[in-house]
């Protein structure tokens, strides 16, 4: 899977929320190459500041070079991103980093805020390869209903059964989405996970006690995202740094410490 | 109807850093290129003047912990820490690679010791491919309480002897711009046999996350790269250039054309590319074909002619 | 009702230079405010912590022929030249109105030699409205072969000694950050008496236009400010303020409050604004109104809490 | 004359010429107090590159808070600004410096390339106070007509008696403005002048041997616009150095030193 350097063209650009944005974006380099969970790292400016590309995780592909991300403004970069209009061209190098391994059987995917965006794209495939059924549990969560309701929309057309909680109570289940989890665990062959960093350690915990395979999607400052700057370190369980943007951002749940953080 | 006649003629892009000839002057900066492999869908690596690896040590290193880096304005930080496979790997694992890029390799190497940097250089010496090596001063030498051996000449001529006494590969050393006279610095390193200087290295910097009250990097200090240095770089190389006679890389900030063409005026007889490469991994070659623009709109042939040609006076 | 209970009370942000008590700790850079009359229509003078006006030398100089200044990446270099009117016409001309800001006043000062840094303190020991000296030793001296007062230990102590002597005013010399090891500036500075030091003056750098082949400054060297620098300026700031007790004025590229914040962190009981005044006129009411609106997010009473607050170790 | 720091909101841009835009900004402080051949510094970009404002010339002012600039993209800064759209905001800060000092009797415009634009201004304070009348001559140069005609335009309406000369003989006259001075100058009372400098500095010289009062606008890279860093020095007469954004931009040429530059 040879990485890209596209100058994509924007098609359009949706407010889902106060602070949450879709990009649509004809890519078809890096469109037609990406895989569920890898990411593209994102020129947000013209000018030398912001210097650095921003990760972003591939939200969606089509066929026909179409590709969407779905970005939270959290400061500068992210801010600029939001401010794009169609018919601009955004610079993405992807696609970039290990993606999650499918794998058949009974699954669930676990998503916390902006970290609910890649698992779209996982169901997409899951579902569409047959490697998942309507067996498929979709645990959603995110601080507000307004926050979480854009996120969540589009897992049940795809047939998966959608569970949601969020912080305040506004939609779904008052309080953390990984509260659902340990009643499913018993029936489940695999769990991805990608959301902040406390809620993929809970989980990962739950799935390491009842032996459930898990993948954990990790995020870390990037550079260059492509393996070569060694500034996306995270501690491994074997005691060694593992670099996200090469060596993931899909880990196993057990190849990572999660203690030390 | 003959078209060729109405195309310039491709200017002559070869340099010569002493005894190491390259097809154009525009190389890799060390720990910003991986050991290029990384980059081999997004550059054509033979099109590169050369390519210097990740700073190699005799022994691997794991590093810092997280987080490494950080953005500045224009710039950012690292505290990678040195982070490397080891020379045994490096041998075994990148070399095979290396050696199909179709380029020069210069391997980077940083010790703890003088005794290692020799070793380093006399275990790389045997290794087919490999065309020079660069070494980095800026590291601690523990045996001197951790003051960096580029921040002290007789140190930085010590580092420069022994390497040299250990390998026939040309020998380049890189200097540190912490430092409060570059030239004393170069001088000492040019007089120790060193075949070529690059400059410049990080400057040591720090950010703070005013919420968290914590430093932005584990490591508290990180080295300091991309556009916003540029200018201390560009001055450093002048006045290394005014005032030593081997060849020197100029190093740091270079996005651009214009940045390489403005160390080549200042009297670089190359460049290397670090920071770029992150933001925009198409830089090397972008430059490479800028210069030649340059040259062609310069009516010049060669960029031999532009080395060094800053022009000074009214 | 009483809406009054509901809004936070005002955090107390006064802090003290030593003998040199201020409001708060935001003051202007020497060179990038004038005398203060320029701004006075764009900032409120007596919200300010203090305004530190352009250096002044003995006799009037002429300054650097144009171009004087040069944008770079997040910064810019200038080579003024040192331009004044002189001390004389500083008092008569400058100094009535700066009596009327209603914050402190500092007058920066410079020389070419010993002699003159202790003359000008002499002379402006005399002149009421006068709060403070700030010694900017980044000038060359002339009888030392044009080396810096601000990179040899020695002559830095020598000028802080010579002005301490002539003065009862609060001296406070300002760093050079183009040196190896400002901890050694600093503890010779501390240690010759000064009452307070302020870092960081600019780092040395250069331009060229690729077109032209010319220097971008007809001096072409300068001095590299703006949001550039400041990684390296917050670095300086707490390695010194680990090594010296005491107080430190913190300046390199900040201009926003968060900027001002991490240099408090890091160890400074004031701050000085510099470029940004350039950019944003209005940078130093906001950065003092937006460290209040942070220390009361940050539920501190008083900006002393966060000074040298920076939180390390796991 | 106080300065203002005013967030100006952009009403209108105008593309006059393929490098050449007009914009027009609801900005009631400064448009209230500018005089003609004053400036504003302006902020280009909201990010710290680039970094410093740039110096635009006030084109027209309306009593109604409206104030346009013409701006010609040479740069990145004004790169930036030829992108601005209707709506946004503008950090503007003015009016800056020293302007024309009108008086009345016969007088001369002269203009070339972009700096035709402070021009018009003047034209209009000139005509409109009664200091001079449809004798007011307006001399205006620049590359080709596509630049000259979108800056031209106006001056006839105002009642001037307009020449034109272009570079490349495309509109006008073909060849330089300067060489059309010889024949008005004894009848001239002033001459105001604004355009590159070699042109600024002939006119000077005509109008010095024909002891012509002459006043020039000038250039010089300007990092605060206040007379506080001391950044855009010009030689003067007398050997000292002047400040263009303070003692000028305009100045009476037989202040400035013209053989140095
Ligand atoms: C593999 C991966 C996939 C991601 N996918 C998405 C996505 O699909 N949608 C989305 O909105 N966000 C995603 N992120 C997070 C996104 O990269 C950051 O929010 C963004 O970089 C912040 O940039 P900024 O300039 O807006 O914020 P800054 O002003 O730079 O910083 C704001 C905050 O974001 C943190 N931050 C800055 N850079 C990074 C970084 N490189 N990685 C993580 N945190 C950072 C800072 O520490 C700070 O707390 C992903 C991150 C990774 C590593
Ligand atoms: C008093 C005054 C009034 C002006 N009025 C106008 C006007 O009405 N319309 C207009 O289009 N332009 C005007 N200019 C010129 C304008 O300021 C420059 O074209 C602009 O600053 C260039 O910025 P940039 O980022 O696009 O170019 P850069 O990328 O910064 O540089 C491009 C070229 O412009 C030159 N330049 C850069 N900064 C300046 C500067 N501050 N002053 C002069 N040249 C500079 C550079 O040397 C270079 O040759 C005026 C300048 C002054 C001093
Ligand atoms: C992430 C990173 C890692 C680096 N690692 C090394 C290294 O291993 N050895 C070395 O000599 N320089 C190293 N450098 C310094 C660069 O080679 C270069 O000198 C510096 O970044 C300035 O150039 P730039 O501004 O173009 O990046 C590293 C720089 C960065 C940003
Ligand atoms: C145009 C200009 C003029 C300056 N003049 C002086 C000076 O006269 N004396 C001095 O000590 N520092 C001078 N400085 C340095 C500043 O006071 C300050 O130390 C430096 O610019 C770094 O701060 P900043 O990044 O906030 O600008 C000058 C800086 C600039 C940009
Ligand atoms: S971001 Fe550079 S190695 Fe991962
Ligand atoms: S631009 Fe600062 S003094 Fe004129």
């Amino acid at each position: 899977m040879p990485e890209h350097q596209e100058k994509s063209i924007v098609l359009s650009i949706e407010r889902l929320s106060p602070s949450v944005y879709r990009l649509t974006l004809h890519a078809p380099l890096i469109a037609g190459e990406a895989r569920p969970g890898q990411f593209a790292m994102v020129a947000c400016g013209s000018t030398l500041d912001p210097l650095l590309r921003r990760p972003i995780s591939i939200h969606q592909c089509s066929g026909d070079g179409r590709l969407q991300l779905v970005v939270k403004v959290v400061g500068r970069g992210t801010q600029l991103l939001s401010e794009i209009r169609a018919g601009q061209t955004l610079d993405l190098l992807g696609p970039l980093g290990r993606g999650f391994r499918l794998s058949p059987g009974p699954v669930a995917l676990i998503g916390g805020g902006i970290g609910i965006a890649p698992l779209l794209f996982l169901a997409q495939s899951l579902m569409q390869t047959g490697q998942a059924d309507a067996s498929c549990r979709v645990l959603l969560g995110a601080q507000s209903g307004e926050d979480l309701a854009p996120l969540a929309a589009g897992f049940e057309t795809l047939g998966c059964h959608v569970e949601l909680a969020t912080d305040d109570g506004s939609l779904g289940r008052h309080g953390l989405i990984t509260d659902l989890l340990p009643a499913h665990l018993p029936n489940l062959g695999k769990v991805y996970v990608c959301g902040p960093h406390p809620m993929m350690a809970a989980v990962a915990a739950l799935c390491a006690s009842a032996q459930v395979d898990c993948e954990v999607s990790l995020e870390a400052h990037m550079a260059c995202g492509l393996g070569a700057c060694l500034g996306c370190a995270a501690p491994g369980a074997d005691g060694r740094y593992k670099h996200v943007c090469k060596h993931g951002p899909v880990f196993k749940a057990e190849e990572m410490a999660w203690t030390t953080r | 109807m003959d078209n060729a006649m109405t195309i310039p003629s491709q200017p002559d892009l070869r340099v010569a850093l002493g005894p190491l000839a390259l097809a154009n002057p525009v190389m890799t900066a060390s720990g910003t290129f991986g050991y290029a492999a990384e980059f081999a869908n997004l550059v054509r690596l033979n099109r590169l003047g050369g390519v210097v690896v990740k700073g190699i040590s005799l022994e691997p290193r794991a590093g810092n912990p997280p987080p490494r880096i950080f953005e500045t304005a224009a710039g950012m930080l690292n505290a990678i820490g040195l982070e490397n496979v080891g020379v045994k790997r490096f041998i075994s694992d990148k070399m095979p690679h290396l050696r199909t890029c179709g380029c020069r390799i210069v391997v980077n190497i940083l010790g703890d010791s003088i005794d290692d940097y020799a070793a380093l250089a006399g275990h790389l010496s045997a290794v087919a491919g490999i065309d020079a090596l660069e070494v980095n001063i800026s590291c601690p030498n523990v045996k001197k309480g951790g003051v960096a051996f580029g921040t002290a000449p007789e140190m930085a001529a010590a580092v420069t002897r022994a390497v040299k006494q250990e390998t026939d590969l040309p020998v380049i050393v890189k200097l540190s711009p912490n430092v409060t006279d570059i030239v004393v610095m170069a001088r000492a390193v040019a007089e120790s046999g060193a075949d070529a200087l690059s400059l410049i290295n990080t400057l040591i910097g720090m950010g703070i996350d005013a919420r968290t009250r914590r430093p932005r990097l584990a490591n508290v200090i990180g080295g300091l790269s991309g556009p916003a240095i540029k200018p201390v770089a560009l001055r450093m190389v002048w006045q290394v250039a005014s005032a030593v006679s081997i060849p020197i890389i100029g190093i740091g900030g270079i996005g651009t054309a214009e940045d390489a063409i403005e160390f080549l005026l200042a009297g670089a007889t190359a460049v290397q590319v670090g920071t770029a490469n992150f933001y925009n991994p198409g830089a090397t070659e972008q430059i490479i074909d800028g210069i030649a623009d340059y040259l062609r709109q310069q009516g010049e042939s060669s960029v031999q002619a532009i080395i060094g040609g800053l022009r000074l006076g009214a």
